[in-house]
């Protein structure tokens, strides 16, 4: 497929346009604080009232339908502009493609409005203590109620779970069943009676997830997604979906590393060459995951078991940047700040959606084609 | 702007494959290095014949080019087949006689160039200070400041890949007067095009390794279950996977100001990516892969070669970096 | 030349272990970086009657030191174990007032700091631009350009590891003129307890990655059972034996011209090591590893604080090549 | 233990003075050559001579019983001294450390001494084509005969084989037995009829190991090592030998390193800090296996497991150092001479004597104390 950039071009002017005069002149508190929370859930709503918070969804949902290469061209500008953080992040990157996938006309016409303009904040449950990477062996039940069901057991490291509203994920329904088999994925409050979350602080204290406690929590039917049972099913399409560019589009690369090569010219010693090549580097892969962007969304073929390439690869190059950004501050890099903030949410990247280790291992089985094993 | 090859350009890259596999470019490595060179200039104009060198050479002068996606289609499969020959140096002659000031008598060789009639090499020092198979060509140049010269070569070096026949030059006659700028642009044709062959060498040596490890048993299994060699193999595809795309796109970038850091980013990722996809090729085979008789050994070696050739990843580090700072 | 430890020397480490391990150090670094001082003051008391800070202190002022072996012997423990405050900047102190022309009416806190009445702390711009701890330290000192100065701290700034409270200073009154030799020494001081205690803290990393492998079940095996996990470990255990033996031979050459050099290298080998390790331990712990309460990770943080702290490993690597070319 | 440095300075300055008279001042051809052989071979004859071939031995065969503290001063001095590489290491490397274990004392005095003097060249015949880290799996049989055994089969990767005078190695003795079970380690002739060698090239071309076939090779009793049947606890004594330090001495990477920081000094523009840091690297890691090396003889306990530390360690400086050795060299890295020679040496290293992901796998289950598992 022909992409037509400079088509692209008015698209991004207006964005830009939007953008310089909007992005806060101060940088938003963190979103992973309660006050960065609630500011940033403003922002989310003054995107939304320029349709700019949900571009590729359809127009009814708050979106306009803009194509994927404009999608890029969006996550460029809006990156470049240094705009706040995405606190909606989990429901429109995770929760939304699988409800575009499973979810019936009336989920979607319920659940994406409030959450393009950030009026519900949704949280991604999945992992449990023993259920990590591996997804199969998860314990936490979902048992069949009047008109629903009730939830038990618990949920952890739950990514924004602290201050969001409501949250979503696979349940075992059939605890007879084989590991993959009888999981259902569902939608609930946070806020409901039965429900409670623990606040978990990540290494720099922030409170970016949460483990969550079960009590007889009441999902009615229609927050099933999918077809009770097919959870792991459900599932795996987020995962794919997780693991291509949406959850971190080149926009950020490209942007972190024009700010990497900023930093370089502000505070890095010219002759240092040992540096200066890690900047290089930081800015080459930046560039080259633009470019795959490109291939990717020219391609009419399903990427399948590729974007394990591209979550070994984004994340392996945010760590590298963020080192880089960090040594070149030299005794300031254990300072906070932009950096060392970034640098933190960097470190979580090989680590969740999977573990580089798991994706090696698909990428050894799905794309090399190498015979399955035990790992 | 197509950032994955229209349906003409894979069927050229097809077609090339078919044309190389049927050649057995491995033995004709051999016996180039051997200082037999008869198959290899059979091959080099079955090479120009299905329209590979007039890729370089502008329409004006009998060619259709250039056009550098096409090149580094075509370069791609070279690297694959570990194809010897000065064809880097050749591609990167043309673009720069192309861009000599009209009507210099240089020109004169680009119809045989694009025709597959002439072997030309190129030292251009200080990046490519040996013209690589000068004994075969029938033009070596060199750029001495602004001007470009005949080259006179010296005796013939040994390089640790045996297809790759260096030779020192002396710069002599001069061919043509301020042509700094043209040599310039043939330099940076010249690493593009070693990018793209690093990448399809790159690409061989995993497939390759894929398929050794599948068959290869040690501790009663295939060494392919063992995840360390697994994720081995994960890493050299996913440099692999990340240095093609900035191959296409700084061939995309030919004629903007960005071309020469586009081709320096390149160089680098395929530099890299293909060296480290060697290096694990060498681990995975084990002794076997550390044997000259092995073919895919021919490919470990070039890639060691090729990783300094046509500029350092250092030298092209610091050109991306004084292009951006 | 010994260069393991004689009997007596692995005894002291072993009782410090001891004393630390009693000390419940994780919870006295948590409690220091919310200020709370009192619990931390206390285990540098007992420390210092363990005769740790002694060690750095001249013979001639009530001290046993300067003893470098025993030093990073001690500061493998402290790593080890996490504990919070001074130190480093406390031996370097030390060492640079032992080392200025005697009658300097500062070596007059030399006793204090040997029984721990004294808490000290340091600043040595560029490598140490900030004062640790400088708001519980009762003497705080600066090095410009040749003065010795009083150092009046400024606010306190926040580190990655809670435990490190950075203070900017400004330089203050003279305390001693022509320091600039003794500074260098306390610099390098300094920066070897520093390795001594990044490599201790790789190693418990290190133990605690491997407990944890054991125990952990994905996918229905303790994932120690998997090859990448394992590998990972068996890397980091690899960097780490190769660092011990450098801040070891650093200690050695205490008195030597090499002395210098081979603190830059040992500083070098163990911040790459130590880093490395925290890196996998992170790696294998997955989100645990990653969150505030995991009292490891506070470690992990302390790694990174510390490879860019005395001194960062580009700044070392420089020192020994200067030292050689 | 206290290792007395000065007092290994005398013995120190007898190397060095010796070698400074007697190292050849043009390199002698490459020893993997038909020439270079016999030239190293007349250079082991020189230093024997001068009873400095194999100083750790007892004097009796040809040694000065020097200490390992004098053994790895000699290791300094040679590599520092530029002397040839050793031809005959395969024997007193790996083939007399097996001997001091389990030779017979007839064995030692027959086959010790022209081993020291490089009279007789000894060749490890150890890999199959089937069997290469997994030597459990040989193949390669000695079968009962009158008074000794009848070799049969083939074995590959035998390095020096292609010029050397004799091999050793394990043969299946008993096909019944288990893997480990049933080998017997001998020693053999390669000039003996029914041996037919093939030289095999390495990657520059030079016939640096060879393919061998036995056909009814008789050898006779006096030539198995240790008992019949247990050749595999025989091959794994030198084994853990040639994992330590021995196989790579800490002179060898020191002198390495010393000119690579030479090389340095003369064609490294000072201003490439990325260079730089790189060659400081090579320094200090050599210097770490130096002192890593102090320790190891400082000990009194056995090192065990450990060797396989060592092995990852050396392989990969090893590596590292002639990488950085090329990349200095720039265009001129890929031309035949002494770096690259060392570089196609050095990427040996992480293949041979098991690789390092078997030394990886060793660390993990003996130093570590990891569960076993499939791997």
């Amino acid at each position: 497929m022909d992409l037509d950039l400079s088509a692209a071009e008015s698209f991004r002017a207006e964005v830009r346009h939007w953008l310089r005069a909007h992005v806060p002149a101060t940088p938003l508190p963190s979103l992973e604080t309660g006050e960065g929370f609630a500011a940033h859930r403003a922002w989310e709503r003054e995107l939304h009232a320029a349709r700019l918070s949900v571009v590729s969804w359809p127009e009814e949902y708050g979106g306009r339908n803009a194509t994927p290469l404009e999608w890029l061209v969006f996550e460029e500008e809006y990156y470049a502009a240094g705009a706040p953080g995405r606190v909606g992040q989990n429901g429109v990157n995770l929760l939304a493609p699988t409800l575009f996938r499973y979810g019936t006309p009336e989920q979607l016409a319920r659940v994406l409005p409030p959450m393009a303009s950030g009026e519900v904040i949704w949280a991604q449950a999945w992992s449990e203590p023993g259920a990590g990477s591996d997804l199969a062996s998860l314990r936490a039940t979902a048992t069949r109620a009047d008109g629903g069901w009730l939830l038990n057991g618990q949920k952890t490291w739950s990514s924004r779970a602290a201050f969001a509203d409501r949250g979503f994920g696979p349940f075992r329904s059939d605890p007879e069943a084989e590991r993959h088999r009888g999981l259902t994925y569902l939608m609930f409050p946070l806020d409901a009676p039965g429900v409670t979350r623990r606040p978990i602080g990540r290494i720099d204290g922030k409170p970016a997830f949460a483990e969550l406690f079960f009590d007889d929590v009441f999902v009615p039917d229609r927050d099933v997604i999918g077809d009770p049972g097919e959870g792991w099913r459900v599932a795996m399409s987020t995962t794919g979906n997780e693991r291509g560019l949406t959850l971190r589009s080149p926009g950020r690369f490209l942007a972190a590393a024009d700010r990497l090569v900023e930093l370089w010219r502000e505070r890095g010693d010219a002759s240092d060459t040992a540096l200066r090549d890690r900047v290089a580097d930081a800015w080459i892969r930046a560039r080259a995951y633009r470019l795959k962007g490109f291939e990717t969304i020219s391609r009419t073929d399903d990427i399948g078991a590729e974007s394990s390439v591209n979550k070994v690869f984004w994340s392996e190059l945010d760590v590298a940047l963020h080192e880089t950004a960090l040594d070149l501050l030299g005794p300031d890099g254990e300072l906070a700040g932009e950096w060392l903030e970034g640098y933190v949410f960097s470190l979580a990247g090989p680590i969740y959606a999977g573990t580089n280790e798991i994706q090696r291992d698909v990428i050894a089985e799905r794309v090399l084609g190498l015979p399955r094993a035990g790992r | 702007m197509r950032f994955v090859l229209d349906a003409e350009q894979r069927l050229f890259g097809e077609t090339l494959d078919k044309l190389l596999t049927e050649a057995a470019p491995f033995g004709v490595a051999r016996d180039w290095a051997a200082g037999r060179h008869e198959p290899g200039l059979a091959l080099w104009r079955s090479l120009a014949g299905a329209g590979v060198l007039a890729l370089a050479v502008p329409e004006s002068a009998g060619g259709a080019g250039p056009l550098p996606v096409e090149l580094v289609t075509a370069f791609h499969e070279l690297g694959r087949h570990g194809v010897p020959g000065p064809y880097a140096e050749t591609v990167a002659t043309a673009v720069l006689l192309g861009r000599l000031p009209g009507g210099s008598p240089a020109s004169a060789w680009l119809p045989a160039i694009a025709d597959g009639t002439a072997v030309v090499s190129l030292a251009l020092p200080p990046a490519v200070p040996y013209a690589l198979d000068a004994d075969v060509a029938g033009l070596v140049l060199t750029v001495d400041g602004q001007e470009l010269r005949a080259a006179v070569p010296g005796e013939a070096r040994t390089s640790l890949d045996p297809a790759r026949r260096l030779f020192a030059v002396t710069p002599g006659e001069v061919i043509a007067e301020e042509a700094a700028a043209a040599a310039a642009e043939g330099y940076d044709m010249g690493a593009l095009v070693c990018a793209a062959q690093l990448v399809g060498l790159g690409r061989r040596l995993l497939e390759v390794s894929v398929d050794h490890v599948r068959t290869r048993r040690q501790f009663g299994r295939p060494i392919g279950e063992f995840q360390a060699v697994r994720h081995h193999l994960a890493n050299a595809l996913v440099g692999l996977e990340y240095a093609r795309p900035l191959v296409h796109g700084a061939a995309l970038s030919y004629g903007t100001p960005d071309f020469a850091r586009d081709v320096s980013a390149a160089k680098v990722s395929a530099a890299e990516a293909a060296y480290a996809a060697a290096r694990i090729a060498l681990q995975v085979h084990g002794a076997i892969g550390y044997t000259d008789e092995y073919d895919p050994s021919l490919l470990i070696r070039k890639a060691r070669a090729l990783h300094s050739a046509w500029g350092s990843p250092a030298a092209h580090r610091a050109r991306v970096m004084s292009a951006l700072a």
